[in-house]
């Protein structure tokens, strides 16, 4: 079973992914990250458990509580943009180039 | 068996909603998606001897997470459907190559392991899962853990300034609205009254139902313009009861206070 | 006595004081009090040095980073001495030819002096050092002074040309620094000194490696062809003290490493690159003197004809004959006082008409006898007259490359005739003939400017006809350095016994 | 007779010979640093310099005569020049001496002479300064015991000499012709500088002593090396073909200068080296000899023929320089029977030569400084001293019967007939133009009528510039009769140069010698018809081809200037261009080359955060992949 839920991972993971790079609204794009991270908690805790070891599920808690931080200031940066550019699209911020 | 059963329902169900949530063109759908491979995890962290992560996950992942991400849905506009015409060259051909490669060859990669029936954590849970958490948390990882949660103050602290505006003006007193609002009665004619409740004539209390106009004829300005288009559909519910020429729309501009 | 640290104690130490004077007259009397110490010092060491002594004298030696080996190590040998005296001897003089120099623009005047006592200060140092990484840091950290002397105070282009001299120079030093940290490693000594290191890279292919490192290095800063591009135009932007700073003393660190670096540590990586080196400089002793005749810029024109004689300096090096190389080490001080009288006299003639075209000038002589006559000589000396320093120089670098290399001396003896025809040219273009309108009331060398010029012409009439006491200083270090580059070749020895 | 040992210092004014150089040489440093303040009594003392370097040389002389002949060289070492290659000495010994003489003696004359001659020039102090300096360099050059010193001379000379010929720089021509002559004259010095090497890597040494004594054991191809590069520093020194084309330009220096550096004494320094390596590289015969004597022969054709035909008197008289020296440069290529002859042509030609310049001179200065010779004219009436001294000259140059020149190119030409034949009569026509050349000179001067400038009222010079003259003068007459006959100076040189071991007889009267004055009295009788009788036209003539050919210096200058000028700007031009564009191009290029790429590769960075992200997980793709690929290998 751990193969499955490893491939499991690897597909959301994957999903998120690819959602991140095609996506333009900011918002949507923060939930592909979301999505992304819990793949990653999948794959920890099957190996935890695969292991027996517990210390998979520490890490998956701190990756939520990181998550959880993340997506605070995130969405605060989302809308204190949106409040100056009427927009949440990732491609209009795209100054800082060249 | 139970678990391979459960196992293939949850899987199937969440890489639909993953992909669901990837695909759809409105916000507020890729969150319910979101919610629902969520929540899909939790029920496999509980499967695989993590309860106490799966609680967590429906607590502040479910729970917290989605609230916030639909709240702030709300503020930036959920009628916002995104064009899914794609603007930068070569950008999804390469995000799908990348995407399916990285996932080809991981699943390859994982499947080309032979791995022994898993230990379980039955021995090391044997006080329970999350004393024997607790234990590593707060005795190795404390450390960590301390510093987890002077990051998270920091960013509900960044969040208020973040979110935090500085007022360049006066507050406008209650006087001044209105004041603001007959002048542009007098230079455009914005209808300087309160937007219309639900009228007499109701037959709907919902929010997406427009008032009814002494008169019988609906009032657009009722209704949020997000939720306006379920007006066609009251017009079309009432055009049985109303000779249409008799209901005229009220055409009153929207005024600045309109919102 | 710890007399070279002394010297670079005192230059550094009046830098500082110099930096914090308010009264800019003030500073720069102060500057020349410091040099003139330095260079009466800098005489006493020189008296008790003993020729026939060991080989290097005046050593100190200090740990500095004992994790490496690295040592605060100077000590000097008769080569190294001249140099220094060459440096001490040109400080003050640049300092009262640069006077007015600072003046022209907004940037600041005590800085200006201040940044050529630390210079002098870095000069010493480089030419003491006798640890290889304390060397390479003196040889780095001597470009500082010299990037802000072209690009704040000097020409039109000084930025361009700053920063050219400036990439140029890192360039070699970067190779440097890859080759000495290797050296230190293949070497497996623990140590970075010198004296500790001759001899320790015994493997033929590590050694040409090493070589390149050393020798890209120098040959940008001596500047030998192709890599002098960058000379003519910092030499040519910068104010005229700098420049006489930098083509009298900081680009001798070129020849001076090739001598004592290249030759010791890589004996037979330099027998095997002798071919290619004589070759690049003999093309560069006609091509600098051919490429000279053709300057429209005075300055320019003189920065060309250093490009042939640093041509002479490098065949003399690797000539690796006695003579050749003492006569090498004798043209690079000749060559600073000499080049040093040329472009110091340029620079008061620049000053006086506010150009540094040649066309701008002329009959120049009939109302500047002076400037016109020691200009003459300082040329003279350049297109080496026997009789004036540079002669001997180059005899004895053409007499001692002859012995072993009769083909190269030939062709680079014809640098004889080219310089002959790029001095005097410009000679008659400036001075001769009718004088130019634009130069009728030009006034003759002041007093401080005959104090300038004065003691460089005594020098190089003097030097011409004594240089038997450079020369008897010269000649033992010279010695050990051929010994030490023959003994570990037993090919050259066996080449030399036929 | 080989040369004799070289013997040390016997002390006394030998000892102190080294003052014959330091005096004039501290001459010019006064007057030099002493600015404007020597103005007054400058000139006095470069003249008492000359004259005191010119007494301790008449000391050193009779000192010599004291010792039997084979004890008559004497080596005087002075310090440690370069330590290991070349110490500063001096050789005392007939021939060292001999120039000393002649030098200093001709030398101080001249200087007397240019007290009057540049006393209306405001720099006249300078004047003398340069003429010491000259002096003290030149009798280095002839007293120097190694080739070191002597270089050290021989480009004193140079240097003295580019300084006087444009010691009125103010004129674009006198500056230019100063230039040419110091380059032209590094072309010589370049030889002489090789020869040197060769000398000091066969040899190991440079005196002149150790060299001669190791130069037999030596191969006979370094030995001829060394002979002809030391001939091209001749031919440069001594204006010798191809090298000659800077002497008739030299004529621009001041016409005191001209007889002593350009006549006299620095032109024949090229004689004196040939004379002085002669015992070890031109023995007389072999190849390097054999090119001496043709080079002799070559140059002394062509001064002849350049002085047919030039109108400027100075110009004549360089031309004729240029062929007299040829002379000396055959009998220098003789060998040990030539050398005598060489020696004392130059002697006596340094006297009536120098006679000849001062007294052009002296014309000039009657005539504003007129040198056109169409423009004089029966100035004998005028200019009686002048006159009768010039004529002297005039005689004795082309061997007048009983006159210096009479003796010492009959010598030459006698010796060259039995060495040479074909030589020997070429060296007979030689004679004859001379008798053309210099016969239309003095009848264009001298004879006939007026054909002056307006304004000009010609006047005889002041005695301090007649007296010198009329010394010069008595020297042609007397000097080539005292040198030869009784093959005099032959024996007193033998100790130094080698003689041969039977003295040639002088014969009043050879067929040869007959034969030369025949020619030479048909030369002088074509130019009388030619100038004496007939008008001169006061604008030259169009002339024939070979009068054209003969003015533009055979061609000297045009070929230069296409062979080596042209070609040399062209290539200075393409070296400009090649190091602006090519190295300097190629780095700046390279500069530009990394600016373009990176303002290229900038581009990439879009600003879109999505575009980097995918960036990232192509990457993140491509590590997994990676990964992938190790993990089964």
């Amino acid at each position: 079973m751990t193969t499955h839920y490893l491939i499991l991972s690897a597909l959301l993971f994957a999903i998120g992914g690819i959602g991140v790079l095609i996506r333009r609204n900011a918002i949507v794009v923060f939930m592909c990250v979301e999505l992304m991270l819990n793949a990653c908690n999948l794959a920890f805790v099957t190996f935890a458990r695969q292991h027996g070891n517990i210390e998979g599920q520490v890490i998956a808690f701190f990756v939520m509580i990181v998550a959880a931080a993340e997506v605070v200031v995130g969405l605060a940066i989302i809308v204190t943009i949106f409040r100056t550019r009427r927009s949440a699209s990732v491609d209009d911020a795209s100054l800082l180039k060249y | 068996m139970g678990e391979t059963v459960t196992f293939w329902v949850l899987a199937v169900a969440s890489v639909a909603a993953a992909l669901g949530l990837v695909f759809s063109r409105k916000a507020v759908y890729s969150a319910l998606m979101l919610g629902v491979v969520m929540l899909s995890l939790a029920v496999l962290y509980a499967v695989q001897d993590a309860p106490f992560l799966a609680a967590v996950q429906i607590i502040v992942y479910t729970g917290a997470v989605m609230m916030l991400f639909l709240f702030v849905l709300m503020l930036v506009g959920v009628d916002s459907s995104d064009s899914l015409v794609e603007t930068l060259r070569g950008q999804r051909f390469w995000a799908f190559l990348a995407g399916l490669g990285f996932a080809v060859l991981l699943a390859l990669g994982f499947g080309n392991v032979v791995f022994a029936a898993p230990t379980g954590l039955a021995a090391v849970n044997q006080a329970g899962n999350v004393p024997s958490l607790a234990e590593a948390i707060f005795t190795r990882y404390v450390f960590a853990f301390e510093v987890t949660s002077a990051l998270l103050i920091t960013a509900a602290l960044g969040a208020m300034v973040l979110a935090h505006r500085e007022r360049a003006e006066a507050k406008a007193t209650q006087k001044d609205l209105s004041r603001a609002r007959f002048v542009a009665f007098g230079e455009t004619g914005a209808n300087p009254a309160s937007l219309p409740g639900p009228g007499t004539y109701a037959r709907h209390n919902a929010i997406d139902m427009p008032a009814l106009l002494p008169d019988g004829s609906i009032s657009q300005l009722s209704v949020n313009r997000h939720l306006a288009r379920h007006t066609e559909e009251l017009l079309e519910e009432r055009s049985g009861e109303l000779d249409a020429s008799e209901t005229p729309v009220a055409e009153i501009t929207e005024g600045e206070n309109s919102k | 006595m710890p007399w070279l640290s002394i010297l670079m104690g005192v230059s550094v130490l009046g830098a500082l004081g110099v930096a914090f004077v308010k009264n800019d007259k003030l500073a720069k009397q102060a500057t020349l009090a410091v040099s003139l110490v330095v260079m009466v010092l800098t005489i006493v060491m020189t008296v008790q040095f003993s020729p026939n002594g060991d080989r290097f004298q005046f050593a100190e030696t200090y740990d500095w980073i004992p994790a490496f080996g690295v040592h605060y190590a100077v000590a000097v040998d008769g080569v190294a001495l001249v140099l220094i005296l060459l440096s001490a001897i040109l400080v003050p003089i640049v300092v009262l030819a640069s006077w007015h120099d600072a003046e022209a623009g907004k940037r600041s005047v005590r800085t200006y002096f201040a940044l050529l006592l630390v210079l002098e200060a870095m000069m010493i140092g480089v030419f003491a050092a006798t640890d290889v990484f304390l060397f390479y840091v003196f040889f780095e950290a001597m470009l500082i002074p010299m990037y802000f002397m072209i690009g704040s105070y000097g020409g039109a282009q000084r930025s361009y040309a700053a920063v050219k001299f400036l990439l140029y120079s890192l360039f070699g030093g970067l190779l440097m620094l890859v080759a000495v940290i290797a050296l230190y490693v293949v070497a497996d000594k623990g140590t970075f000194l010198f004296p500790q290191l001759i001899g320790a890279i015994t493997d033929p292919t590590t050694q040409k490696w090493l070589f390149l490192g050393f020798f890209i290095a120098f040959a940008i800063k001596a500047p030998l062809w192709p890599f002098h591009t960058w000379l003519p135009d910092a030499a040519a932007q910068a104010p005229a003290g700098a420049a006489v700073l930098l083509v009298g003393v900081l680009d001798k660190v070129g020849t001076y490493g090739m001598l004592r670096f290249c030759l010791e540590l890589f004996p037979e990586a330099s027998a095997w690159a002798t071919p290619v080196v004589m070759t690049l400089a003999v093309i560069g002793i006609v091509y600098g003197a051919v490429v000279a005749i053709g300057q429209t810029d005075i300055k320019r024109l003189i920065a060309y004809t250093s490009i042939s004689h640093f041509g002479f300096i490098a065949m003399g090096v690797f000539a690796m004959t006695q003579n050749s190389m003492t006569g090498s080490a004798l043209y690079m001080v000749n060559h600073g006082f000499s080049t040093g009288a040329l472009f110091l006299i340029a620079g008061f003639l620049i000053y006086r008409r506010g150009s540094h075209f040649i066309a701008d000038y002329g009959g120049v002589q009939k109302v500047a006898p002076i400037l016109a006559g020691t200009f003459l000589v300082a040329g003279l000396s350049g297109l080496s007259l026997p009789g004036l320093s540079p002669f001997v120089s180059e005899f004895l670098v053409l007499v001692g490359t002859f012995e072993k290399h009769a083909v190269f001396a030939v062709i680079a003896a014809t640098g004889v005739v080219l310089a002959a025809i790029y001095i005097l040219w410009m000679y008659q273009r400036t001075m001769n003939g009718p004088t130019a309108e634009s130069v009728q009331t030009m006034p003759d060398l002041n007093s401080r400017e005959r104090w300038v010029v004065g003691p460089l012409v005594a020098l190089i009439i003097v030097l011409g006809f004594f240089p038997k006491p450079l020369l008897d200083v010269i000649n033992p270090s010279v010695k050990e350095t051929v010994t030490n580059v023959s003994v570990t070749t037993p090919a050259a020895v066996a080449k030399e016994g036929q | 007779m080989e040369p004799a040992e070289i013997l040390s210092n016997p002390g006394g004014a030998i000892g102190v010979g080294w003052l014959m150089i330091v005096l004039p040489l501290l001459g010019a440093a006064v007057l030099l640093l002493g600015g404007r303040r020597t103005d007054k009594w400058g000139h006095y003392f470069g003249v008492l310099m000359a004259l005191a370097s010119f007494v301790v040389a008449a000391l050193v002389f009779f000192q010599l005569l004291g010792f039997a002949p084979g004890e008559r060289r004497r080596g005087v070492s002075l310090y440690e020049f370069i330590p290991g290659v070349a110490d500063m000495g001096l050789l005392i010994d007939p021939l060292s001496v001999s120039f000393a003489l002649l030098i200093t003696g001709v030398g101080s004359l001249i200087h007397i002479y240019s007290i009057g001659y540049m006393s209306h020039d405001h720099d006249r102090r300078r004047f003398f300064a340069y003429l010491n300096l000259f002096v003290a360099a030149m009798l280095l050059l002839v007293l120097a015991d190694n080739y070191v010193a002597l270089f050290v001379g021989w480009e004193g000379v140079g240097l003295a000499s580019y300084l006087l010929i444009g010691f009125w720089q103010f004129k674009p021509t006198a500056a230019t012709a100063a230039k040419k002559a110091f380059v032209v004259n590094r072309v010589g010095d370049f030889g002489l500088l090789v020869a040197i090497f060769i000398m000091f890597t066969s040899f190991g040494s440079v005196a002149f002593g150790e060299v001669f004594a190791k130069a037999g054991a030596e191969s006979q191809g370094t030995i001829t090396a060394i002979g002809l590069l030391l001939l091209l520093g001749a031919c440069g020194k001594s204006a010798q073909l191809p090298l000659q084309s800077w002497l008739l330009d030299a004529m621009e220096g001041p016409t005191p200068v001209s007889a002593l550096i350009h006549a006299a004494t620095m032109v024949t320094a090229g004689v004196y080296l040939v004379v002085r390596s002669g015992a070890a590289f031109f023995p007389g015969e072999g190849t390097a000899s054999l090119v001496v004597t043709i080079v002799g022969v070559a140059t002394l054709l062509a001064g002849a023929i350049i002085g047919t035909a030039k109108d400027d008197i100075k110009k004549a008289l360089a031309g004729s320089t240029m062929s007299q020296i040829g002379y000396m440069m055959l009998a220098a290529g003789l060998g040990p029977v030539g050398y005598a002859f060489a020696i004392a042509h130059l002697i006596s030609h340094g006297f009536f030569k120098a006679n000849l310049f001062l007294g052009a001179g002296s014309v000039m200065h009657a005539m504003n400084d007129q040198v056109d010779m169409r423009k004089y004219g029966g100035l004998r009436k005028y200019l009686p001293i002048t006159f009768i001294t010039f004529f002297i000259g005039y005689l004795a140059i082309i061997g007048f019967p009983l006159l210096s020149g009479y003796f010492t190119k009959d010598g030459i030409i006698e010796t060259t007939m039995e060495h040479n034949a074909i030589l020997g009569w070429l060296a007979v026509v030689g004679a004859g133009i001379t008798g053309f050349y210099m016969s239309r000179l003095v009848f264009m001067t001298f004879f006939g009528k007026a054909r002056w400038d307006e304004g000009v009222k010609p006047h005889e010079s002041p005695a301090v510039m007649t007296w010198p003259l009329i010394l010069l003068a008595i020297g042609s007459v007397v000097l080539g009769a005292f040198l030869i006959v009784g093959n005099r100076l032959m024996i007193f040189l033998g100790p130094a140069v080698g003689r041969p071991e039977e003295l040639p007889e002088f014969h009043a009267v050879s067929p040869v010698g007959l034969a030369t004055l025949a020619l030479v009295a048909l030369g002088a009788a074509y130019a009388w018809l030619k100038y004496g009788r007939q008008e001169v036209p006061a604008v030259a003539p169009r002339g024939s081809v070979l009068t054209t050919f003969a003015r533009r210096d055979l061609y000297g200058d045009a070929l230069n200037e296409a062979l080596f000028m042209r070609p040399g700007q062209w290539l200075t031009r393409l070296a400009v261009w090649f190091d602006n564009r090519g190295i300097d191009g190629l780095v700046n290029g390279l500069a530009a080359g990394i600016g373009g790429t990176s303002g290229r590769l900038r581009r990439i960075q879009t600003g879109y955060v999505r575009s980097y992200a995918l960036s990232i997980f192509v990457g993140a793709a491509i590590l997994a992949g990676a990964w992938f690929v190790v993990g089964t290998l």
